[in-house]
C-alpha cells in the first residue's frame, strides 16, 4: 500500500504572510494541509493589564499600538467608552473631525490590506500603489496630529487638536483623488483573471458558522449579513450620513475584498459628507474636569474598526484610573475560523485564506 | 580525433561511474542522480556517433524521468532508511558469476554481428529519415507499440483509482 | 484574458507617471509643524510641577528640582531633567500637560544612535535641541503665576 | 587561429552573458521601479549602473553557510547542475548569420533537452537542502517544468511543420517574409505562457513563491551559490528571450526591409522587447494557485497547441495560404 508521509510545516513566526509574527503549525500531507494550530503571544505587551495603572488618558496612545493600521478607531473606542460612562458632552466639531479620521483610517487600513494581500497572491505592484495612495492619508494626519501611526489624537471629551489651516480642504482634494485610484484598482486586480481564479470559491463559509465564530465586520458581511455598527448600533455623528453597508452573497475570497473595496467607496462618501457639512467654528473639547474621575460603574462600547466590532468594556471603581479594561480586538475573534477554513485546503490556499481574514498581530495578542 | 577519443572516454567513464554510483548508493536521491549521469553519458556517446536525434531525445526524456523518479523516491520512502542489509557471501559469488556469463553472451553477440564489423560505414541519420522510417516504413509496430503504451497508462490509473476506495 | 490585458495597461501608465519617492537621506524630509519629534527643554521656564513626570504612560522623565537659589522667590528651580529615549513613545502628553511651555516638541526625528547609553538624554542635551521647535504646544495652559524674576545668571 | 576562435568564443560569449545578466537584473529592477512609482537603485554608480556589481561582490564575500543535516555532496552540486545546462543552451542559438557557435540539425530539441535537466538541479538542491519550504520548491518546480515543457514543445511543432526543419537556422531564414508570430498566433501564446512559466517567472514563479514558500527550493543557499540560482535564472531569461525572437519575431531579419542596420542590431532589438515583456508581466501579475497550475497546462495549454498542431495541417493544404504555411 502507497502512503505519503505527513509533514509537519512551521509557518512563521518568521514568514513573509503572516503579517507580523503569528505562527501556524501546519500538517501537511504533499500539499493538502490536514491541521494548523495557530500560536498566538509572539506580540503580546497585555496592554488591558498595563491599563489598570494608567489613567485615561494615559491609556490612549497605548490603545494606538493595538490595531496599528486603524490607531484613530481604537483611540475612539477607549475615549467613547470614558465619555460614556463620565456622560460627557462632545462638541459638534470635534465629532466631525473624530468621523473624518476614523473614516480616512478606515481607507488606509483597508488600503494595506489590499496591498499586503494581492502581495500575499503574488502581485507587486497593487501594494506600492496602495502605499502610495495611503502616504496620502499619513501626511494628512501627520499635518493634523503630527504622527503618521501612533497619532494619540483623540482625548476623553473632543480631540487634541483642531484641523490646521487648509486641511479640510487637503481632505476633499484626497477624496476625489481616492475616487479615481479606485477605478484604477478596479481595472488592476478586480478583474484580473488569475486574481480571480485564486480567490473565487475559496475559504468559503456560510452565515451560521460565521456567527458562530463571532467574526465581525467584512468577515461577517461577506456571507450576506447586514451587520455593521455604524447603522445598528449608531455613535458618534454617523446618524447624519447617508452611506451604505456593503455585503457579500457568498462568503469567499472575492467577495471579502468586493466587500472591502466597496467599503473604501462609502467611507470616500462619508468622508465627502462631513467635509461638506464641516462645521466651520467651534470648540474641540468638551468641558472636562482637569482629572478624569470616572464614577463607579461599567461601560460596554462597541464600534465598527476596519477589522469588525472593536469593543472597550470598562469596569470603573470611581479612580482616575480603570478598574479593569477589556478590549474585544476583531482580529483575535476573526483568527479563531481560520482552523477551520484551512482544513483540507492546499498550501497555496493559506496565504490567501489567512490574508482575508485581515488580521493585525498587535491587535490579535493585544 | 584526439578530441573525440577524450570526449568518448570521458563520456564512458561517467556512464560507469553513474552506474557503479548507482549500485552502491544508499539514499534514493544520489542513485537517480547517478542514473542521470549515466543515461546523459550516453547522450554524449550517441552524439559522438553523429545520432544527434538520438542523444537530444535521449535527454529530453531522461530528464523528466529522471525528476520525476526522484519525486517518488522523495514522496515514497522514509528519510532515513539506511539500506545496510548483509548479503550472504554465496549470493555476491552468485551474482558475480551471473553477471560474468552475461557479459560473455553479450560480447559474442556483439562480436558476431556483421553491422558491427569494422567495415561498416558511418551512417548518420537526419530527421527526416527518422521520421520517413518510423512513420511510413514501421508505421503499424509503432502504433500498437503506442497503444499497448497506451493501455498501460490507463491500466496504471484505474489501478490508482481502486486502491483510493 | 481581457482582465489580465487591462491591468498590463495600468501598470505601463504608471510607468510613466512621475515617481513618488523621496530621495531621503540626501534630502531632508520636512515635517509638518505638529510632527512630533524628540522634545526640547527649557530649564528656565521649568517651575519643577512635576506633571510631565506624572503623565508620562511609559515613566520615562525623571527630574528633581532644588530650593531657588535666590531667597526672595519662592517655588523651586530645576536641577536634573532626564528623559530616556529608549522608551520615550512620542505620545505628547508631556508638552500637553506643561503649563509653561518649558518642555516642548520639536520635530526632529532622526534619532538613531550606535548605543542605548546615548539614548538617556539630560536636560542639556534637550536644552540644546532648539532647531525646529514646534510652535504650538501647550492646549490648555493653567493660569500659573509667572515665576517672577530668576534672573539667568 | 579558427581554432583559437574555437576555444575563445564561448569565453567571450559566457562574459557577455554575464554582463547581460548584470544589466538584465539593473534593468528589471529599474522597470519594476517605474511602473510601481519608484526609481529604482540609484545610489550605487551613476544612475544605479553598478548596483548588481555591489550585489554580486557581496554575495561573493558572504559567509558560505551549508545547513547541518543538509547533503553536503548534493548541496554543493545543484547550483552548478542547474547553471550549466542554462549555458549550454545557448550554443545553438543564432544570434545573427555569422555569430553562432554550432549549427545542429535538431537544434529546437536541443534546446528543450537541455534545459530541462536545470530541473534536477532544481529538485535536488531542494532536497538537499533539508529543509521543508525548500523541498516543496523543489518538487513543485519538478511537476512544474516537466508539464510545461509539453506544451512549450508542442507550440512550436507547428513552425517544425512549416519550416521542416528542426535547425534554428533554417526557421530564421523562413521567416524572411513574414515573421511566425503571425501564421501562428495560437503557438506563439502557448510559447509565451509556457516560456514564462518554464522561467519560473511570475505569474507562474510558484517554485520560489515568496509568500508561500519563503524562497523555495534556494531558501538555504547563500552566497555565491545562492549567486549560481540566480545567474541560471537570468541566463535562463537570455537564452528563452533569444528563442522566442528566433522562432517567433524572426531572428536577425529585418522588417520592412530596413536592412540598413545589420541583423545582430534588430536580433538585440527584438530581444529586449520579449524581456522588457517579460518584466512588464512580473509586476503586473498575481501568482496562479500550483493545482491551477498544473490545470492549466495539461487542459487548457496542451490541448490548444495540439489544436494549433492539427491547424497548421490543415491550413498548410488549403491554397491561397498554403504560402505561409
Amino acid at each position: 500500500m502507497i502512503r505519503t508521509e505527513e509533514m509537519l510545516l512551521n509557518v512563521g513566526p518568521q514568514h513573509p504572510s503572516t503579517h507580523g509574527v503569528l505562527r501556524l503549525l501546519v500538517k501537511v500531507d504533499g500539499e493538502r494541509i490536514v491541521e494548523t494550530e495557530p500560536v498566538i503571544g509572539y506580540l503580546h505587551r497585555g496592554t488591558e493589564k498595563l491599563a489598570e495603572d494608567l489613567t485615561y488618558t494615559q491609556i490612549i496612545p497605548y490603545t494606538d499600538r493595538m490595531d496599528y493600521l486603524s490607531a484613530m478607531t481604537n483611540n475612539y473606542a477607549v475615549v467613547h467608552a470614558t465619555e460614556k460612562l463620565m456622560g460627557l458632552e462632545i462638541p459638534e466639531r470635534a465629532e466631525f473631525l473624530r468621523v473624518i479620521v476614523m473614516e480616512l483610517n478606515r481607507v488606509a487600513s483597508h488600503l494595506v490590506w489590499m496591498g499586503t494581500y494581492l502581495l500575499d497572491i503574488g502581485a507587486m505592484s497593487p501594494f506600492l500603489y496602495a502605499f502610495r495612495d495611503r502616504e496620502q492619508i499619513l501626511d494628512l494626519f501627520n499635518e493634523l496630529c503630527g504622527a503618521r501611526l501612533t497619532y494619540n489624537y483623540m482625548r476623553v471629551g473632543g480631540v487634541k487638536w483642531d484641523a490646521p489651516k487648509d486641511w479640510i480642504g487637503k481632505v476633499d482634494h484626497f477624496v476625489s483623488y481616492m475616487q479615481k485610484q479606485m477605478k484604477e484598482y478596479h481595472q488592476l486586480v478586480t478583474g484580473n483573471e488569475i486574481f480571480i481564479q485564486r480567490t473565487k470559491g475559496i475559504g468559503v463559509y456560510d452565515q451560521e458558522t460565521a456567527i458562530n465564530f463571532a467574526l465581525s465586520g467584512a468577515n461577517l458581511r461577506v456571507t450576506g449579513l447586514n451587520w455593521d455598527l455604524r447603522k445598528d448600533a449608531p455613535y458618534s455623528i454617523y446618524e447624519q450620513f447617508t452611506f451604505d453597508v456593503p455585503v457579500g452573497e457568498v462568503g469567499d475570497l472575492y467577495q471579502k475584498y468586493l466587500c472591502r473595496m466597496k467599503e473604501i467607496d462609502e467611507s470616500l462618501k462619508i468622508v465627502a459628507q462631513a467635509v461638506a457639512n464641516f462645521p466651520s467654528e467651534g470648540k474641540i473639547m468638551g468641558k472636562v474636569p482637569r482629572v478624569l474621575r470616572v464614577p463607579e460603574g461599567e461601560v460596554y462600547v462597541g464600534i465598527e474598526s476596519p477589522r469588525g466590532e472593536l469593543g472597550c468594556h470598562i469596569v470603573s471603581k470611581g479612580k482616575d484610573k480603570p478598574w479593569r479594561i477589556k478590549f474585544r480586538r476583531p482580529s483575535f475573534y476573526n483568527l479563531q475560523i481560520l482552523p477551520t477554513l484551512l482544513k483540507d485546503e492546499n498550501l497555496s490556499n493559506l496565504v490567501a485564506i489567512l490574508g482575508g481574514i485581515d488580521i493585525v498581530l498587535g491587535e490579535v495578542d493585544g | 580525433m584526439n578530441a573525440e577519443f577524450f570526449a568518448f572516454s570521458l563520456f564512458s567513464v561517467f556512464a560507469i561511474g553513474g552506474a557503479v554510483f548507482f549500485l552502491n548508493a544508499i539514499r534514493v536521491m544520489h542513485m537517480a542522480l547517478s542514473l542521470a549521469f549515466t543515461f546523459f553519458s550516453l547522450a554524449g556517446i550517441y552524439l559522438l556517433l553523429q545520432a544527434e536525434f538520438l542523444a537530444v531525445v535521449q535527454v529530453l526524456v531522461y530528464a523528466g524521468g529522471i525528476s520525476i523518479l526522484m519525486i517518488f523516491g522523495i514522496m515514497l520512502t522514509k528519510p532515513e532508511e539506511s539500506g545496510a542489509s548483509k548479503s550472504f557471501q554465496l549470493h555476491q559469488w552468485l551474482s558475480l558469476i551471473v553477471v560474468t556469463g552475461f557479459f560473455l553472451v553479450i560480447m559474442l553477440i556483439i562480436y558476431q554481428n556483421p553491422i558491427f564489423a569494422p567495415t561498416v560505414k558511418v551512417y548518420s541519420p537526419s530527421v527526416q529519415s527518422i521520421g520517413t522510417t518510423l512513420f511510413k516504413d514501421y508505421a503499424i509496430p509503432f502504433e500498437l507499440a503506442s497503444i499497448l503504451l497506451l493501455v498501460a497508462l490507463i491500466g496504471a490509473i484505474v489501478l490508482a483509482r481502486k486502491e483510493q476506495k | 484574458m481581457l482582465g489580465l490585458i487591462k491591468g498590463l495597461n495600468v501598470t505601463l501608465k504608471n510607468m510613466v507617471k512621475p515617481k513618488v519617492t523621496y530621495n531621503y537621506p540626501q534630502e531632508p524630509l520636512e515635517m509638518p509643524d505638529r510632527f512630533r519629534g524628540i522634545q526640547y527643554f527649557d530649564p528656565d521656564k521649568c517651575i519643577v510641577c512635576n506633571q510631565c513626570v506624572r503623565v508620562c504612560p511609559t515613566d520615562c522623565i525623571s527630574l528633581t528640582g532644588k530650593k531657588n537659589p535666590d531667597p526672595n522667590q519662592k517655588g523651586k528651580v530645576i536641577e536634573t531633567y532626564n528623559i530616556n529615549f529608549e522608551i520615550c513613545i512620542l505620545c505628547d502628553l508631556c508638552t500637553e500637560v506643561c503649563p509653561t511651555e518649558a518642555v516642548v516638541m520639536t520635530n526632529n526625528f532622526e534619532l538613531s544612535t550606535y548605543s542605548r547609553d546615548e539614548l538617556f538624554k539630560n536636560s542639556e542635551w534637550l536644552f540644546a535641541n532648539d532647531e525646529n521647535i514646534r510652535s504650538e504646544n501647550t492646549l490648555n495652559p493653567i493660569p500659573v503665576k509667572k515665576p517672577t524674576g530668576g534672573t539667568p545668571s | 587561429m579558427n581554432t583559437l576562435l574555437l576555444y575563445l568564443g564561448p569565453v567571450i560569449l559566457l562574459l557577455i552573458v554575464l554582463g547581460f545578466v548584470t544589466y538584465a537584473i539593473l534593468a528589471e529592477r529599474k522597470v519594476i521601479g517605474w511602473i510601481q512609482g519608484r526609481i529604482g537603485p540609484n545610489q550605487v554608480g551613476p544612475w544605479g549602473l553598478l548596483q548588481t556589481v555591489a550585489d554580486i561582490v557581496k554575495l561573493l564575500i558572504k559567509e558560505d553557510t551549508i545547513p547541518k543535516n543538509a547533503d553536503k555532496t548534493l548541496f554543493k552540486l545543484s547550483p552548478i547542475i542547474a547553471f550549466v545546462p542554462a549555458f549550454v543552451v545557448l550554443a545553438v542559438m543564432p544570434f545573427s548569420s555569422q555569430i553562432q557557435f554550432t549549427d545542429i540539425g535538431v537544434g529546437l530539441l536541443y534546446y528543450m533537452a537541455i534545459s530541462s535537466i536545470t530541473t534536477i538541479g532544481i529538485l535536488i538542491g531542494g532536497w538537499a537542502s533539508n529543509n521543508k519550504y525548500a523541498l516543496l520548491g523543489g518538487m513543485r518546480s519538478a511537476a512544474q517544468m516537466i508539464s510545461y515543457e509539453i506544451p512549450l514543445v508542442m507550440s512550436v511543432v507547428g513552425i517544425v511543420l512549416t519550416v521542416g526543419s528542426l535547425n534554428l537556422n533554417d526557421i530564421v531564414e523562413a521567416q524572411q517574409k513574414t515573421w511566425f508570430i503571425f501564421p501562428q498566433i495560437i503557438g506563439f501564446v502557448v510559447f509565451i505562457i509556457s516560456s514564462v512559466s518554464e522561467l519560473n517567472r511570475t505569474p507562474f514563479d510558484l517554485p520560489e513563491a515568496e509568500s508561500e514558500l519563503v524562497a523555495g527550493y534556494h531558501v538555504e543557499y547563500s552566497g555565491f551559490r545562492f549567486a549560481f540560482f540566480m545567474l541560471a535564472e537570468y541566463v535562463y531569461i537570455f537564452a528563452m528571450s533569444s528563442l522566442t525572437t528566433v522562432l517567433f519575431l524572426g531572428g536577425w531579419n529585418a522588417p520592412f526591409g530596413f536592412t540598413f542596420l545589420p541583423g545582430i542590431v534588430w536580433f538585440i532589438i527584438k530581444f529586449s522587447v520579449v524581456v522588457f515583456f517579460l518584466y512588464w508581466v512580473r509586476a503586473t501579475m498575481p501568482r496562479i494557485r500550483v493545482d491551477q497550475l498544473m490545470q492549466f497546462a495539461w487542459k487548457v495549454l496542451l490541448p490548444v497547441a495540439l489544436a494549433n498542431i492539427i491547424l497548421t495541417t490543415l491550413l498548410k493544404e488549403v491554397p491561397f495560404l498554403t504560402h505561409y504555411y
